[in-house]
């Protein structure tokens, strides 16, 4: 147990630092360029009952500090995830991951998580409802706490494994969502997913994003993130795991004190495919800096 | 894939809207002509992918045309600038397949990437024939750099106003190959599937997240399924290709 | 009528371009700086029925490409804004500015545009119900439809002009809220207000504000006013004033392309204050570059 | 208020966390010691508020303590780096009513802007006596120029380590002094404000959005009512404070 160590819903973390689902693949890809085994975990690309293409091309947009994308979930479905891409991922990850579900049904998050359930590889499932690139569901779920709770509820139904419910910040009042879950039986929570977004080319007069709208994400969202990761935080007594434009050791610190467990990384993947690594690495010497002796000590210390 | 530090050797204008830039750096990880390198550019978020026009002996050169603010940024550039590069990226051209007789078609900011495959393919004792597509005259560039490197080259302009005139489609049924490349377009690149006789190889374009095949951004559907064109692509067969619409 | 005239619910503007209220102070201030009259108008301080101090310091932050503030609507309350504040501004000022108004109850709006439509000076009411950094008032008016249409229909019976309603970002449903300040008779709907944000000091571990959180500003949110610009532009039939990290010519053709009649521009008033009066200099050229001969013309124009 | 800009001449390192920039431009709008100027830095939102330790003949001097992001930037800047500037912000000190013999009681980083106002009354004929505090002997800095402009400097350390042993307090009872003048920590402000014997000048801190008075973000209430500390302020005279607890 290290001075990075936390707990994450029951299952020990060597550090809290997780790849966010949908900017590192199934992992195997970045374990090319460095050993992802000094990862806390990560959370795999957004999983589907069935297989999905996404959305039309262009899917990404630029911004200040940020980007924007639509990709839509792209992803070869539950079976060929289990069938392809976690013997792959156990090739270089002998950790447990966090797999991400998404659905546009109630029975389909079902589906999926019971799917996974029974897979050794998996430590937690990751219930997105809030993605806000795909018609009529995701972050529709994500919006209105009945729906939220039905969808946690369904899952736990089907899994042993804990279920993180990943929250949209695109709400009025992201709090009584989180309560929701975690009445439903919740055993974390994560946000923040992306907030809605759009860019317009000045020359076409077109949206950049064929979509027209997306995720904006990137380090521009790190103070909505500190926010509503502390409003959660101090309203339910189960885990949050933070995320939403962090790309530094000294950001994970905040989102830390501001009440997360663990804290993924996601738009700074894309930008720096080695910030993960960077990050576990410059942690220790940021922590001396501050007067941190161990990291789990400093969730929520928000004064 | 390799993240390493470059620095600006020069940076010269060619054209009114397209420069050259070399760069010096650890050039180890380019194995193939076609692949793309991703720069940091500082106060901009996401990297800029630009294809590779050569690379050897720790030196880099890129061409580049001017369309947005990353590549105002690199016009403005000096010597001696140092930049975060991730290079090796994208699958390049296969030259195997090339036959004795392969064709180049280049069309505007497409050129460059041609020109190290050339290259490649002249060392491999092959004929190299290229044709290079412009809008008009002053926009032409890398004409003679093809020619020094022993290919035979014709120039084709919208307005005429240099070589044959027209589209590179024009300049087609007067050359004999075994095997063409192509980059440019998407306009030209669909006229070529239709006009070419023989099997080929496309590079294609599209707005990137990462660059290295993490984010899904830049997805296309194919033949063979989807494709991410920053990492199994950007080169794909004539035989793999779906066109969007 | 130049190439970049307006018009906003009735009134001409020789330019679109706003100071956002709290940011350009009552105008006399950037008045010794450059001649106001360059501008379309301008949005004056946030003004209350009441004298305010507003909240205790440290009201601001730092973020990435932008800042948080929790001024709290100081401001002299609205007889000191009629006696002295108005006088100040004729000097310097001789065309029509938009009178920004909060309040704590609908009867504080009431009462404060009340006294405000007595005013030859003021052109249009902004009438804000989307103060994030007020207790028990301001935000809450704004994240609720029939609250946000109450204190519209409230404003428009004590005034003869025109009534722009500034409305949050942080509500699951802009729309709804934006149709429902329409019915009750809005002449137009300003937004986005800022997002909820917060920031941590790690040195000290306690909130960089003292009120915790504050409304975060600044370029980085320009993607989101985008998006609520266009979606709320394709909702209601009334003009609608964009507004959200606003700080170059191209960031108002955008908003404007997204759907805003005039935009308004506000924290980057805070880092170089003659953005404004810079802008203005550089629209006609970033016109020419984009092929734009009137600016009215492009309003809603995205494709 | 003006913006214009400036070219770094040199930024020299005094102590451990202290930094002194020279800088050339236009200096015509800073009229009064204790004005502060705000400085644009690259890839930060917010300008950083310095305050003016000297000014003439278009030389601007700056002296700052690295606290933050912004003045770890400045820190690493070099010579001939051109700032975004805008000068002449704040009231500044009245130096009109400080009687023949007047003291300047400065704190750590507070020390700065004194030396400008030492220069300006010793300038007008007065007789200026000087108490700089620091933690240690290692953090001083400022005092030879002090003794050089012809004021009386005592300088107090809290460790003993150089000078008087102890606080500023600690050293003000051996000077005989008609008004003062202070700038530093607030711990050290209200020190003052109770050992204090005539009435005096304090310029204070505050985080600033904008530092030219338009965004309200730091006021503070005083006996003659709300001020901004970047545009009314940053100094009170002792008569109108009114401590926040």
């Amino acid at each position: 147990m290290g001075r990075l160590s936390v707990d994450l819903c029951g299952l020990p973390l060597d550090n809290p630092i997780i790849p966010a689902s949908g900017t590192f693949g199934y992992g195997y890809e970045f374990a090319e360029l460095y050993d992802i085994n000094v990862l806390g975990t990560f959370s795999f690309k957004g999983t589907t009952k069935d297989p999905r293409f996404g959305n039309p091309t262009p899917r990404i947009a630029e911004c200040n500090a940020g980007m924007i994308n639509a990709v839509g979930l792209q992803n070869p479905g539950v079976e060929k995830v289990i069938s392809e891409e976690l013997p792959k991922l156990k090739k270089c990850f002998n950790k447990k991951v966090m797999a991400n579900v998404s659905g546009f049904a109630v029975e389909d998050y079902a589906y999926t998580c019971e799917k996974l359930d029974k897979e050794e590889q998996v430590g937690w499932l990751e219930v997105n409802v809030s993605c806000p690139n795909v018609h009529g569901g995701g972050m529709s779920f994500g919006t209105n706490p009945e729906a939220a709770a039905e969808v946690t509820a369904a899952v736990k139904k089907v899994t042993t494994k804990p279920v993180i419910i990943k929250l949209s910040p695109n709400v009025t009042d992201i709090v009584s969502i989180a309560k929701a879950c975690e009445a439903a039986g919740a055993d974390g929570i994560s946000l923040i997913n992306t907030l809605l977004g759009m860019r317009i080319d000045l020359k076409t007069k077109k949206p950049v994003i064929a979509n027209k709208m997306g995720g904006f994400s990137g380090s521009a969202i790190f103070p909505v993130a500190v926010s509503m990761v502390y409003r959660v935080a101090n309203a339910v007594s189960i885990p949050v795991v933070g995320m939403g434009g962090v790309s530094s050791a000294e950001d994970v610190i905040e989102l830390m004190l501001a009440g997360a467990t663990a804290v993924e990384v996601g738009a700074a993947n894309l930008i720096d495919p080695y910030v993960c690594r960077d990050i576990i690495n410059d942690l220790p010497a940021v922590m001396d800096k501050y007067g941190i002796s161990n990291l789990k000590d400093i969730i929520g210390g928000v004064k | 894939m390799k993240q390493s530090f470059f620095r600006i050797i020069n940076n010269t204008q060619l054209t009114e809207t397209v420069y050259k830039m070399k760069l010096s750096g650890d050039v180890s990880d380019i194995t193939s002509p076609g692949q793309f390198v991703n720069i940091k550019i500082d106060g901009l978020y996401l990297r800029r992918p630009i294809s590779v026009c050569d690379s050897e002996n720790d030196v880099l050169t890129l061409i580049y045309k001017v369309v947005g603010k990353g590549t105002e940024k690199m016009a403005e550039m000096e010597i001696g600038t140092e930049l975060d590069v991730l290079t090796g990226l994208g699958n390049g051209y296969n030259t195997a397949v090339s036959g004795e007789k392969p064709l180049l078609i280049g069309g505007g900011v497409g050129v460059p990437p041609l020109y190290m495959l050339a290259k490649k393919l002249i060392a491999e004792g092959k004929k190299v024939n290229v044709i290079l597509g412009f809008n008009t005259k002053a926009e032409i560039f890398c004409e003679e750099d093809f020619k020094a490197l022993g290919a035979e080259v014709v120039v084709a302009t919208a307005d005429g106003s240099y070589g044959v005139k027209g589209f590179v489609t024009d300049a087609l049924s007067d050359v004999d190959y075994t095997y063409f490349y192509t980059c440019g377009p998407e306009p030209m690149l669909k006229a070529l599937y239709k006009a070419t006789a023989t099997s080929g190889q496309f590079s294609f374009e599209e707005r990137m997240g990462c660059g290295f095949g993490a984010c899904m951004g830049c997805s296309c559907k194919t033949i063979t399924g989807y494709k991410r064109i920053c990492k199994d692509g950007p080169v794909l067969e004539k035989e793999e290709i779906l066109w969007a619409d």
